[in-house]
C-alpha cells in the first residue's frame, strides 16, 4: 500500500508570528518539506529611513516584543559605532542586566506557554490554571521576574525606555537594583523547581549534528558582546564583517531569506551558544545542564528548549553578579547621553538576542539622519538548518500517524523557538 | 449593580506588528487569572494551539497592511459582538504607516531588492479604518493598567474612551520631573495619556506612542519655539534642540501618521 | 480659616462625597429614558424641593447628577427619569428592583421658586429630557392647585415615541386644572396632536406679563427660543427661570467642572433666574456663539 | 496666643530637633529626586540630611500631602446591599520647609474647601499636621512681591529663616511652641533679627517679573473686559495640557472615578486632581462643551483666579510661586500674559 501523506499547517501556533509547514511524505520518503515565514512584512528598513538616531533606536525595540532589549541594544550598538561614541562601564553593567532579564523572561515563555503545552499533553497553558495552578503561577512568577530585571534598568521590558545612545536617561538606584537579589534568590528556587519539572519529560529523539554560530567574548558567556564563532572555524570574526560570512539568499516561497556560512546551513540561538561557550557558564547553569542530562556538546535540535534552561539559571547568577558589580561600583548619575553629537558614519551592532545571533546596521548623515538600515535577525539565519533537521527526521516518523508526523513538526519548529513576528530579514546584497 | 452575561468567550488575533502588546498582558500574573476567570479563552494563536470560529470578544493586534488582512479582519468582525483594538499599531497603525510615505512598489524594492516580487502589501491602516472598533486600547506597548481597566469595562459593559488628556496630566499626577526642565523636547502635551507617563518618569521624553489628543494644538511648538523672547527654561529647550519647523511637526507622525494612504496604490502584487 | 485643631476626630456623617444606600423598588421603561423610583432603607422621605437633583451612584460604574423627577408632596419615594448618555446613565437604566444605589443630595439651592409662584400664574416649558426635573414640579403644583393662579404646560418631544410619562401627560390633557400643550417636532402617521418646536405652542399662549412666572428645562439652544418669545410676550427677565445642565462631579460647588462664571451651577443652581444668567458672558456664550463677549 | 518671642536654633540643633520630631513622627520635606539629581520634590525624609533647605520650587505643590494626587475616599463591595468602607488617616505629622508662598497656597485651599460643606477629607488631613515655613531665594518666574506673599507666614507652626549658622525661628501657634520645645534654642537677639531682615530684603530684591499694575486692577480689568484678543493670542500657543493648574498650589477642581477589583467583587471610589484647561472639563453627556474654545480655557483660568475667587476670597488665587509660567510647555507666563492685559485695558481706556 502506497501512503500519501500531505502535511500543511497553516499558522504554527504558540510561536512569535506567523508561519506555515508544508511537507510531502511519499512512501516513507520525503519528497519536499518547508517551514515558510507568512508574517505580514512591516518595512522597517525602509521607513527608518529619514529618523533621527534618538527615534531610530526607540522604534527599533518595536520590530519584536519578546526581543525589545535585544534590538535595542543592537540598534544602540550600532549608532553609537557609527557616532563614534563610548559608553561607560556602568552603561555595559546595566545593559547587560536589562539583557539578562529579557533572556530570562523570553525562554520562560518558551518553555513553559509555547514549548511547554507539548510536554504536558494539553493543547496551552491554560488548562494547567486548573490541573497545576502553582506551575503556572511559577511560570508567570519567573516570566516577570525577567521583566522586572530589564524594568528595573529601562522602565519597561516591551518596549525598554530609558536606554539611549550613549547611555541612560535615568539615574538607577542602588536599592531597587538590590532589592532585585531577593527576587533572584526566590527565582532561582523556581528554576530549581523548574529542573525538577522537565526531568521527566521525553524529547523526540534527533541528532543531527551541524554548523553553530554564536558571538563570543573573551571573558564571558556571550549575550550583549562579543565577535563571531562558528563551531567549524578556531578564530572568531568581527561583527563589522558579519556581511562577509553570513551570505543570505532568497527563496521563492517565503517572505524570508536564508543563511549560511561554512555550511549550506547552520543553527545558532541557546544551544549553538552553549555549544560554542559551554566553558563561560556559570557553575550553578553547568549543574543545571547535568540535572537536565545536557551533556557538551549536544547536537539534538529538541534539546534547545533545555539548553534554554541552563541559560536562565546562568543570566539569574550572572544578574546577580552584576548587581553586586553596579552598587559596589558606586552608582554615577552618568548622564553620558548627552555628550551625543551627530555626525555622519556607519555602523554595525551584534548581539545574541534569545534566539541566536542579531545584527543591526545603520548609516547616518551629518544631522544624524539615519540613511539606511539593515537587519539580520536569528530566525531568518536558522530557517535552512530548521528544515534541514526536517528533512532528517521525517523519515524517523514517517510510518506515524498524520496527526502524529504533523504535532512532531510542530514540535521541531518550536523546538527552535522561531519569532518571525519581526518580519525584518533581508540584506540588500547587491548594495 | 453589575448583571453578568455568560462567560464570554475571549480570542486574540494579530495582524502586522512586534506581538509585545498580547505578550506584555502576560506580565499581569494573578490578576490576569483573575480577569481571566470570568472568560473563556477560545483562540490565542500565541499561546495556544486550539483555534475557534465562535467567540464574542476579539482582541485584534496589528495593522491592516495586506489584502487578505482586509477580508481576515471583515470575518473576525462579523463574527464577534465587541472587538478590541489591541495596541497602537491596531489603534492608530504605529510606526507601520510610515511606509505609506512611499508608493508600495518602492517600499518593497528598498527592502528586497527585485526578490519582492512575491510581497503582498497595500498602505498600513490601523484596525478602525477598515472595520468598526468597540473598544481601543492604545500605546506601544499598551498599559497594563489600562488594558485591566478595559477589560473590566468590556465585562461590566461599561464603553470606554481612551483618555483624552495630554500626558502632562499624568506626568503632574506622579510628581515626575517635566523633561523639558532637562531641555528636551516632549511630545507630552499633545499625546493621549493612559501609559501613567512611563517615560518620562524614566527620564526620557514622550514619543507620542497613543496619539494625538483631540484639537491638539500641534502649531504651538513652532509658535514657541522661534521666539526671541523665551523665559530661561524654554530657551535653553530652544538652544539645545535647534529643530526645524518641518522637524518639529515630523515628530508627530511617528506613531500617528495620519496622512491618507495612497488609494490608488494597491497591493505590488495579488499573487500572495 | 482659623487654625484647625489638631487631631479632632471626623464626624463621618458630613462627609459630602460619601452616598447614602437607597434601594431600586420599581422601573418603567420609558421612551429613549428609564424611570426609577428608589427609597431610602429607613423608609424617611428625601425632602427635597422641585428642580433640585441627586448624585446617583452606581457603584463601580460611577456618579451623575440627576434631577429629582417626582414631587416632595409624595414622599414615600422619589424617582429619577434617566437617558442612557454614558456608562453611569445606561448602569442605572440597568437597574432592576432590589438593586441598591448610592444618594447624594438633594442638592443645589437653585430650585424651581415655588414660593414666589404662589398666587401666580405658571408657565413651564419642557424640551425632551427636560420634561425630568419639571415633571417633580408639575405633581407639586397639582397637589396644591389652590395656592396657584393660571397653570400651562408646554411640552415638546422630537417624535410622538419619545414623549416621557405618556399616560400621565394624557391625563394632564384631560385635567382641568392645567393648560397642557403637547407638540412633537417630527409627527408620525398616527400622530394627532401638535406638530412644531416646543416654542409654536408657545406663541398661541396669551400671558398676564404683571402676574406670571416661567419655567423652562431642555437642551441648551432650545432657552434662547423660549427667553425671545416670552421677552416679546412682556414677561420680565427677573420672571423666567431656567434649569441648567453641566459637568458636575462634587455637586456641592468644590470640584470647579460646573462654574459658569462666579456661579456654580450645581450649588447656586441648577435653576437659575434669566435675569442672572444674562449679566454671566459664559452662559450668553452658549445661547449666542457667534457673539464673542468677554466680560465676566 | 500672644506672640512669643523669636528663638535661633543652631544648624547643629537642628538635624538634632529633626532626628527628635521624626522619631515621633513622620516628617514630608523637600528633598532632592533621587532620580534627577539637582531637582527637588516633597516626599517623606527618611533620614535628616534628607532635608534639602536650599531647594527652589518643586514641580508639584505641598498641597498633595494632604490631598493627594490620586487619592482613594472609600471602597465598596458589589454586595447588595453594597457595603462602604472610609479610609481616613489620623496619625499626625510634620510638613517641613514650606516657603511662604506656598503656606498661602495652603491657606487658599483651607479658604476654599471650608465653604460649607465642608471638604471634610482636607481639613482632616490638615488637622494631621504641624507646618514649619521656610524663608527662600527666589528664581527667575518668582513674583510674590506681586501679590504680596513674599512674607505670608499663614497657616504655620513655626516659620524659620535661614542664617548663616541654622535658622531664626518664629512662632506661630501653641502647637508650634510645643514642637519646638524639642530644640535646643536660644532667644534671637537683635543681631538675628537684623540678619533676618536682611533675608528678606535681599528676597524681595531679587524678584524679577512685576505687574505693571496693581493686582486688584487685574481684577476690574478682566471684569470689564474686552480683552478676547489677548485670549487669543494666548490661546494660539497654548496646548491646553492642564499643566499650569496641576502644579498650582491654589488650583482645587478634581475629578472622581470608580475602579473595581480583578476579581469584581467590589471596588473604590477615587478623586484625582483635574484641570480646566483640558478639552473635555465642561463637556457634557449631551455632547455640548461650555468652553469647547481654547482661548475661552485660558480666560476661564484667569477669571477664576484674579477674579471669581479674588471677589469670593478677597485675595488673589496665585501666591506668586511661577510655578505655571516654569511648568508651561509653551512658555505661557503668568506676569506677561498679566501685564498684555493691562496693556490691552489702557489701550481701551
Ligand atoms: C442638574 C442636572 C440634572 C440632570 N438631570 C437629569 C435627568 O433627570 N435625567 C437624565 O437623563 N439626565 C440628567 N442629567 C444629565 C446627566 O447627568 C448626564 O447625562 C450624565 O451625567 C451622564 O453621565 P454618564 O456617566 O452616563 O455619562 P458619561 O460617561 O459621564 O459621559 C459620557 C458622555 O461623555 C461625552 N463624550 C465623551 N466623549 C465624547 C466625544 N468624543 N464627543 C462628545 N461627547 C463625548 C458624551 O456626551 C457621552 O455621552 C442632569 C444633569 C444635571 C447637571
Ligand atoms: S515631561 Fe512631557 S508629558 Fe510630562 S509634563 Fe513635561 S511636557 Fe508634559
Ligand atoms: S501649562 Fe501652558 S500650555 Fe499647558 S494649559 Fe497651561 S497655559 Fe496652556
Ligand atoms: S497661578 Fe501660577 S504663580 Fe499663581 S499660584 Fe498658581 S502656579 Fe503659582
Amino acid at each position: 500500500m502506497t501512503t500519501h501523506n500531505s502535511i500543511a499547517v497553516h499558522h504554527v501556533t504558540r510561536i512569535e508570528g506567523h508561519g506555515d509547514i508544508t511537507a510531502e511524505i511519499k512512501d516513507g520518503t520525503l519528497e519536499q518539506v518547508r517551514f515558510s515565514v507568512v508574517e505580514a512584512p512591516r518595512f522597517f528598513e525602509a521607513f527608518l529611513r529619514g529618523h533621527h538616531h534618538h527615534e531610530v533606536t526607540h522604534m527599533a525595540s518595536r520590530i519584536c516584543g519578546i526581543c525589545a532589549v535585544s534590538h535595542k541594544c543592537a540598534a544602540l550598538k550600532a549608532t553609537e559605532a557609527a557616532l563614534g561614541v563610548d559608553i561607560s562601564d556602568q552603561t555595559r553593567l546595566l545593559r547587560r542586566l536589562a539583557y539578562h532579564g529579557e533572556v530570562l523572561s523570553s525562554h520562560i515563555l518558551h518553555i513553559y506557554f509555547l514549548a511547554g503545552p507539548d510536554f504536558f499533553d494539553v493543547p496551552s497553558v491554560f488548562p494547567l490554571v486548573d490541573q497545576d495552578r502553582e506551575m503556572v503561577r511559577r511560570a508567570m512568577r519567573l516570566k516577570n521576574l525577567g521583566y522586572d530585571l530589564s524594568k528595573v534598568v529601562a522602565g519597561r521590558h516591551t518596549h525598554p525606555i530609558a536606554m539611549v545612545a550613549g547611555g541612560f536617561t535615568f539615574v538607577h538606584q542602588a536599592e531597587n537594583l538590590e532589592a532585585m537579589k531577593d527576587r533572584i534568590a526566590e527565582g532561582l528556587n523556581d528554576l530549581q523547581d523548574t529542573i525538577r519539572t522537565l526531568q521527566g519529560i521525553d524529547l523526540p529523539d534527533l541528532e543531527r549534528e551541524t554548523e553553530y554560530v554564536s558571538l563570543t567574548h573573551p571573558d564571558r558567556y556571550a549575550f550583549y558582546d562579543g565577535e563571531i564563532l562558528s563551531s567549524d572555524r578556531d578564530e572568531p570574526v568581527s561583527p563589522d564583517r558579519y556581511r562577509e560570512v553570513i551570505e543570505e539568499y532568497a527563496v521563492d516561497y517565503s517572505t524570508a531569506k536564508y543563511a549560511r556560512w561554512n555550511r549550506p546551513e547552520y543553527m545558532t540561538g541557546a544551544l549553538a551558544r552553549f555549544n560554542n561557550n559551554y566553558g563561560q557558564l556559570t557553575d550553578g547553569a553547568k549543574t543545571a545542564a547535568e540535572d537536565l542530562g545536557l551533556t557538551h556538546p549536544c547536537h539534538k535540535p529538541f534539546t534547545n528548549t533545555i539548553a534554554q534552561v541552563v541559560e536562565c539559571v546562568h543570566c539569574l547568577e550572572d544578574a546577580r553578579d552584576l548587581i553586586d558589580a553596579l552598587v559596589n561600583g558606586g552608582i554615577r548619575p552618568g548622564r553620558e547621553h548627552e555628550n551625543v553629537k551627530d555626525r555622519a558614519g556607519s555602523g554595525v551592532g551584534a548581539v545574541e538576542a534569545p534566539r541566536g545571533i542579531l545584527f543591526h546596521e545603520y548609516e547616518y548623515d551629518e544631522e544624524g539622519k539615519c540613511l539606511s538600515a539593515n537587519m539580520v535577525i536569528p530566525t531568518a539565519q536558522n530557517l535552512a538548518n530548521l528544515e534541514a533537521d526536517m528533512r532528517a527526521y521525517v523519515p524517523v516518523i514517517a510510518e506515524e500517524s498524520k496527526e502524529t508526523i504533523t504535532h512532531r513538526l510542530e514540535m521541531l519548529v518550536r523546538a527552535y523557538d522561531p519569532c518571525i513576528s519581526c518580519s525584518t530579514h533581508v540584506i540588500d546584497l547587491r548594495k | 449593580m453589575i448583571h453578568f452575561k455568560k462567560k464570554p468567550r475571549v480570542a486574540f488575533f494579530d495582524f502586522a506588528c512586534c506581538e509585545g502588546c498580547q505578550l506584555s498582558v502576560l506580565e499581569m500574573e494573578e490578576k490576569l487569572l483573575d480577569l481571566l476567570s470570568h472568560v473563556e479563552v477560545v483562540e490565542w494563536r500565541e499561546v495556544m494551539s486550539e483555534k475557534s470560529d465562535e467567540y464574542d470578544i476579539a482582541f485584534c493586534e496589528g495593522s491592516i497592511t495586506r489584502k487578505r488582512d482586509v477580508e481576515r479582519i471583515q470575518s473576525i468582525r462579523e463574527r464577534a459582538e465587541t472587538l478590541v483594538s489591541l495596541g497602537a499599531c491596531a489603534s492608530i497603525s504605529c510606526h507601520n504607516a510610515l511606509k505609506n510615505r512611499w508608493p508600495m512598489k518602492e517600499v518593497v524594492e528598498m527592502v528586497y531588492g527585485d526578490s519582492g516580487g512575491h510581497i503582498d502589501t497595500i498602505p498600513a491602516r490601523p484596525v478602525s479604518d477598515v472595520v468598526p472598533v468597540d473598544y481601543q486600547i492604545r500605546g506601544c506597548p499598551v498599559s497594563l493598567p489600562e488594558f485591566e481597566t478595559v477589560f473590566k469595562h468590556i465585562l461590566t459593559g461599561q464603553s470606554y474612551d481612551p483618555p483624552n488628556q495630554p500626558v502632562c496630566v499624568e506626568c503632574k499626577l506622579n510628581d515626575t520631573l517635566c523633561v523639558y526642565e532637562k531641555g528636551m523636547v516632549c511630545l507630552g502635551p499633545v499625546t493621549r495619556c493612559g501609559c501613567n507617563a512611563v517615560c518620562t518618569a524614566y527620564g526620557d521624553a514622550c514619543q507620542g506612542c497613543r496619539g494625538l489628543i483631540d484639537e491638539a494644538n500641534t502649531e504651538a511648538p513652532a509658535r514657541v519655539l522661534f521666539r526671541e523672547d523665551l523665559h530661561p527654561i524654554m530657551a535653553e529647550v530652544a538652544r539645545k534642540n535647534p529643530l526645524t519647523r518641518k522637524e518639529i511637526l515630523a515628530k508627530f507622525t511617528v506613531y500617528n501618521d495620519t496622512s491618507e494612504p495612497d488609494e490608488e496604490e494597491e497591493s505590488s502584487d495579488d499573487n500572495a | 480659616m482659623a487654625e484647625p485643631a489638631k487631631n479632632q476626630a471626623v464626624d463621618r456623617t458630613r462627609i459630602f462625597y460619601v452616598p447614602e444606600r437607597a434601594r431600586v423598588m420599581t422601573t418603567r421603561q420609558e421612551p429613549s429614558a428609564t424611570f426609577v423610583e428608589l427609597g431610602f432603607e429607613d423608609g424617611r422621605p428625601l425632602n427635597h424641593h422641585p428642580g433640585q437633583f441627586v448624585q446617583v451612584s452606581v457603584f463601580g460604574y460611577g456618579e451623575a447628577p440627576i434631577s429629582v423627577c417626582s414631587s416632595p408632596t409624595r414622599p414615600e419615594s422619589f424617582a429619577l427619569c434617566v437617558q442612557s448618555m454614558g456608562n453611569v446613565s445606561r448602569a442605572i437604566a440597568d437597574l432592576t428592583p432590589g438593586d441598591w444605589v448610592g444618594i447624594r443630595g438633594p442638592y443645589g439651592r437653585g430650585c424651581f421658586p415655588i414660593d414666589r409662584m404662589k398666587n401666580k400664574d405658571v408657565l413651564l416649558i419642557a424640551g425632551g429630557i427636560g420634561m425630568a426635573p419639571l415633571r417633580g414640579l408639575i405633581q407639586f403644583i397639582c397637589d396644591n392647585r389652590d395656592d396657584y393662579g393660571r397653570f400651562m404646560v408646554v411640552y415638546g418631544a422630537k417624535t410622538p415615541s419619545d414623549i416621557l410619562f405618556r399616560e400621565e401627560t394624557e391625563q394632564w390633557t384631560e385635567n382641568p386644572d392645567l393648560d397642557f400643550y403637547r407638540t412633537v417636532d417630527e409627527p408620525d402617521d398616527e400622530w394627532e396632536g401638535r406638530t412644531g418646536v416646543v416654542t409654536e405652542p408657545l406663541k398661541e399662549i396669551d400671558i398676564d406679563p404683571e402676574n406670571t412666572i416661567a419655567a423652562a428645562c431642555g437642551p441648551p439652544v432650545m432657552f434662547r427660543f423660549i427667553a425671545m418669545d416670552l421677552l416679546k410676550k412682556k414677561l420680565p427677565e427677573e420672571r423666567i427661570y431656567f434649569s441648567l445642565e453641566r459637568r458636575f462631579k462634587c455637586g456641592i460647588g468644590k470640584c470647579g467642572h460646573c462654574q459658569l462664571n462666579d456661579l456654580y451651577v450645581c450649588q447656586d443652581g441648577p435653576v437659575f433666574r434669566y435675569a442672572d444668567l444674562l449679566k454671566r458672558t459664559e452662559a450668553g456664550e452658549v445661547w449666542a456663539p457667534e457673539k464673542d463677549q468677554d466680560t465676566a | 496666643m500672644t506672640a512669643p518671642e523669636n528663638r535661633v536654633i543652631p544648624a547643629s540643633n537642628f538635624t538634632r530637633f529633626l532626628e527628635a520630631i521624626m522619631a515621633e513622627q513622620p516628617v514630608i520635606g523637600p528633598r532632592e529626586r533621587p532620580d534627577q539629581p539637582g531637582f527637588y520634590r516633597f516626599g517623606r525624609l527618611a533620614r535628616a540630611e534628607d532635608f534639602a533647605p536650599d531647594y527652589g520650587t518643586t514641580t508639584v505643590p505641598p498641597k498633595k500631602t494632604f490631598a493627594a494626587l490620586r487619592e482613594k475616599l472609600f471602597s465598596f463591595t458589589l454586595d447588595s446591599p453594597p457595603e462602604l468602607d472610609l479610609h481616613f488617616d489620623s496619625s499626625p505629622f510634620v510638613l517641613l520647609g514650606i516657603h511662604p508662598c506656598d503656606l498661602s497656597g495652603i491657606d487658599a485651599l483651607d479658604h476654599a474647601y471650608s465653604q460649607p460643606p465642608a471638604e471634610v477629607r482636607w481639613t482632616a488631613n490638615r488637622r494631621r499636621a504641624s507646618l514649619i515655613g521656610l524663608d527662600c531665594r527666589p528664581d527667575s518666574y518668582c513674583f510674590c512681591t506681586q501679590v504680596g506673599t513674599e512674607s505670608n507666614r499663614n497657616p504655620c507652626d513655626l516659620f524659620l529663616t535661614p542664617m548663616e549658622d541654622g535658622y531664626l525661628v518664629e512662632v506661630h501657634s501653641d502647637a508650634g511652641a510645643a514642637l519646638l520645645e524639642k530644640a535646643d534654642t536660644r532667644k534671637a537677639g537683635e543681631e538675628d533679627e537684623a540678619a533676618a531682615e536682611q533675608w528678606r530684603r535681599e528676597k524681595a530684591a531679587g524678584i524679577v517679573p512685576e505687574f505693571d499694575a496693581p493686582v486688584e486692577k487685574i481684577a476690574d480689568i478682566l471684569e470689564v473686559g474686552g480683552l478676547t484678543p489677548v485670549w487669543k493670542e494666548t490661546a494660539d500657543r497654548c496646548y491646553s495640557c492642564g499643566s499650569c493648574n496641576t502644579t498650582c498650589p491654589t488650583c482645587f477642581c478634581f475629578d472622581m472615578v470608580d475602579d473595581i477589583e480583578p476579581d469584581l467583587s467590589g471596588g473604590a471610589r477615587y478623586r484625582t486632581w483635574d484641570s480646566c484647561q483640558l478639552l473635555d472639563f465642561a463637556l457634557v453627556a449631551s455632547g455640548h462643551n461650555f468652553r469647547g474654545e481654547r482661548w475661552q480655557r485660558v480666560r476661564h483660568r484667569w477669571q477664576r483666579k484674579f477674579l471669581y475667587l479674588y471677589r469670593q476670597f478677597d485675595r488673589p488665587y496665585c501666591t506668586g510661586c511661577g510655578r505655571c509660567s516654569r511648568a508651561c510647555t509653551a512658555d505661557i507666563n503668568l506676569v506677561d500674559v498679566a501685564n498684555r492685559l493691562i496693556a490691552a485695558a489702557q489701550k481701551e481706556a
